[in-house]
């Protein structure tokens, strides 16, 4: 999206939106420190690194797996992680024989609290149109083709529901503990329009060095 | 309502486009209006499904040449101008009655059909499920009904279920048969599929004119 | 395919309005457009169904943002590029070849139903129908069958029908029940409605998960 | 529609039609006489008239109207009138009891030799979504309200039969001849928007004075 032209013009998006706080803060009705502190929280703590979280550790902890599955609201709570859109998560699971993709149709319901806020393809009409009707050619958008005997389940979010896809833990992954394994997440992989992948040569070596400090950092980032 | 913003299975859009290291917000105003969004639609006792009712209700050329954030903008302004319109305050909160949920209707296991439903007004079944053939495969209990919340006409609570179709019967024979799709319908919104379908028919005569 | 030109149904565009005392064109390069679209085709073997599907194929927020001339100077833009690749010669006339109709399977008074078909290329069967059950009221003959013709993959002749269906049929219960649609449709975008529906069933399984 | 900024604009539609048409006659592919007298058939010669002619020789001549409702190709050719989009042409009878619709919501498919080139209302989204679902609510658009006894028949042309409507004789033009009464019928009744009506003033006292004479002559308009 190239926006910038209107930022420029008088009658663009930018324009309205500071009219339009100007008039809502001038009527009492919102305040401008609590919009600064909503952007904040979506552009710097609530992200997908939430729920790459979430999913390193249904794959090292097999009673938490269980959890995530049975409850995925309650899970995610256990390790602090809640807000709007996230009070009715389900939890789906990737298997070598079930793949799983998560889109909505009609707008673009997605599980913030879990994955932050949607990219744009999620959001694109070209996404949203093709995911129930060609689930495999928008995977191959993506540069994921699934084997013929794989199974897609296609997850349109039309209710209150959201979804999180648990991905398939990679091989060569056995010997990474929890933290490392949640560098590997991605948020495409969370959606269903990518598999996670083991680290290649140099990132292996990143992570195993740097296997003490990553822990203690990433959890002050928590929501 | 049958707007251009219910496309699944719609064709023309082209490849989904993937962007890199894609920032949160594209420009600072996104940042504002969702923030902007979230905050004003409760002072002003705007709900969810009405929200999501004023974008559906921008005009299809402006809705398609749009991007997300500029659709929730333009729904902020029109909910605001209809709000004006009435000083600003809060409409009666007929949303926050206490109504009594009917009972579930179907349990997992269940086949049903969703029914050819073309509400004018908001609606959260898809086009391309009406007509079509499921099962019922989880009850994830009651919710408020969109379809008269979005409209202030009442919560109308209602069970949710998980249903799941088969690719073929939502897209026809050359369907994948490894593709199902699992789509979240409230109550009003189905139908037991064994019993018998009526169509309705036109009378029997020989000729049209 | 399923594209926005398909928009028997959609709701949200508004009142019709009606123009008085409307020029035949709004100004000079609608008819040079007009004109063009008809005299070019013709030199560059274009047949209408292909020229149709070039029309389809405009990206919907552009098509719902231009005029119906502007639509066919896209398409024609459209097809000429497309035939420039290959040096605006004609292609292979395979829509030439004689080929035998097929037999008509239905006759007048017959039920059927519209067959859920959803092509990625042209088709002359709008969503609204599919899947709906209707009455064949007239056999009007041989035409050729539109989804081939516009991809110069045969003529693939068959008998249209006039098919009548019962406005409840289409729109469900609120629909007025004197209220009746008549559409032309191919031999193969039709099937019989007497025998079993079969639908494609998800195997019955406990859960989803 | 305003397209007159566009034909400022060099990449409005105007210079593009030019460059195109440049183009195609420098190949010798198109002949611009031939685009000019194309222009002139469909701006001067061919219109409703055509079709006006059409149903006041039905409303006149039971046997040519029987013709027409048979087969309304010949019936209009006996006329003079043929050409694109007339190869097919089916006549459909307004009655007191049912009233026809033509639409084409695919494109905008219309019977050229009766009518001409189609009105913007009739290529409009509006028209061409609302026809087949809401019917009534599209002729309340157009002001004309039909009780709820009479039947409505909507025509999807989607195939390459084109329809035309023959409205009703309105009441009070029994005295009127054929020409007289082809002045009377507006292209909008022959897609079936509207309803013929009969001249005021004059004709109006003629209707009056006619009372007697109208009932059994109505009766032969019956279908």
């Amino acid at each position: 999206m190239s926006d910038d032209h209107h930022n420029a013009a008088p009658t663009g998006p930018a324009a309205r939106v500071k009219a339009l706080e100007a008039l809502l803060t001038d009527k009492g009705l919102v305040k401008s420190e609590a919009l600064d502190r909503i952007v904040d929280t979506f552009e710097h703590k609530v992200g997908p690194r939430n729920g790459a979280r979430v999913v390193a550790k249904a794959w090292t902890d097999p009673e938490y797996r269980k959890r995530l599955l049975k409850n995925a609201t309650a899970a995610v709570g256990e390790l602090g992680i809640a807000g709007p859109e996230g009070g009715h998560l389900v939890a789906i699971e990737n298997t070598p024989r079930v793949h799983n993709l998560v889109v909505c149709t009609l707008c673009s319901c997605y599980p913030w609290p879990v994955l932050g806020l949607p990219p744009v393809w999620y959001k694109s009409f070209a996404y949203r149109s093709r995911a129930v009707s060609d689930p495999r050619g928008v995977l191959r958008d993506f540069g994921l083709k699934l084997p013929d005997g794989v199974e897609i389940r296609v997850w349109d979010s039309s209710a209150e529901m959201r979804y999180l896809v648990l991905p398939e833990r990679p091989r060569g992954t056995e010997r990474m503990n929890e933290n490392e394994l949640a560098l590997l997440v991605t948020r495409d992989s969370m959606v269903g329009v990518a598999k996670v992948s083991a680290p290649d040569g140099r990132a292996r070596d990143a992570a195993k060095s740097e296997r003490k400090a990553s822990t203690k950092k990433r959890a002050s980032t928590k929501g | 309502m049958n707007g251009v913003h219910d496309m699944g299975g719609m064709d023309g859009f082209g490849p989904v486009v993937h962007e890199d290291d894609e920032p949160v917000f594209h420009a600072e105003w996104e940042g504002r209006v969702y923030a902007l969004v979230g905050s004003a639609l409760r002072a002003i006792d705007v709900n969810v499904d009405e929200f999501r009712h004023a974008i559906e209700r921008i005009a299809p050329a402006q809705y398609l040449a749009s991007s997300y954030y500029e659709r929730w903008l333009s729904a902020l302004e029109t909910l605001l101008v209809e709000r004006g319109a009435t000083g600003m305050r809060a409409r009666d909160a007929v949303a926050s009655r206490a109504e009594t949920p009917r009972r579930a209707r179907f349990t997992p296991g269940d086949r049903v059909r969703a029914r050819n439903l073309n509400p004018a007004g908001h609606t959260r079944m898809p086009r391309y499920v009406r007509g079509k053939s499921g099962v019922i495969r989880r009850d994830w209990g009651v919710f408020v009904f969109p379809d008269s919340n979005a409209h202030h006409a009442g919560t109308r609570p209602q069970h949710v279920y998980c249903v799941e179709f088969a690719a073929r019967e939502l897209w026809g024979k050359p369907a994948n048969i490894r593709e199902r799709l699992f789509i979240d319908l409230c109550d009003e919104y189905l139908e037991p599929a064994d019993k018998l379908r009526k169509t309705a028919k036109p009378k029997a005569r020989n000729r049209t004119r």
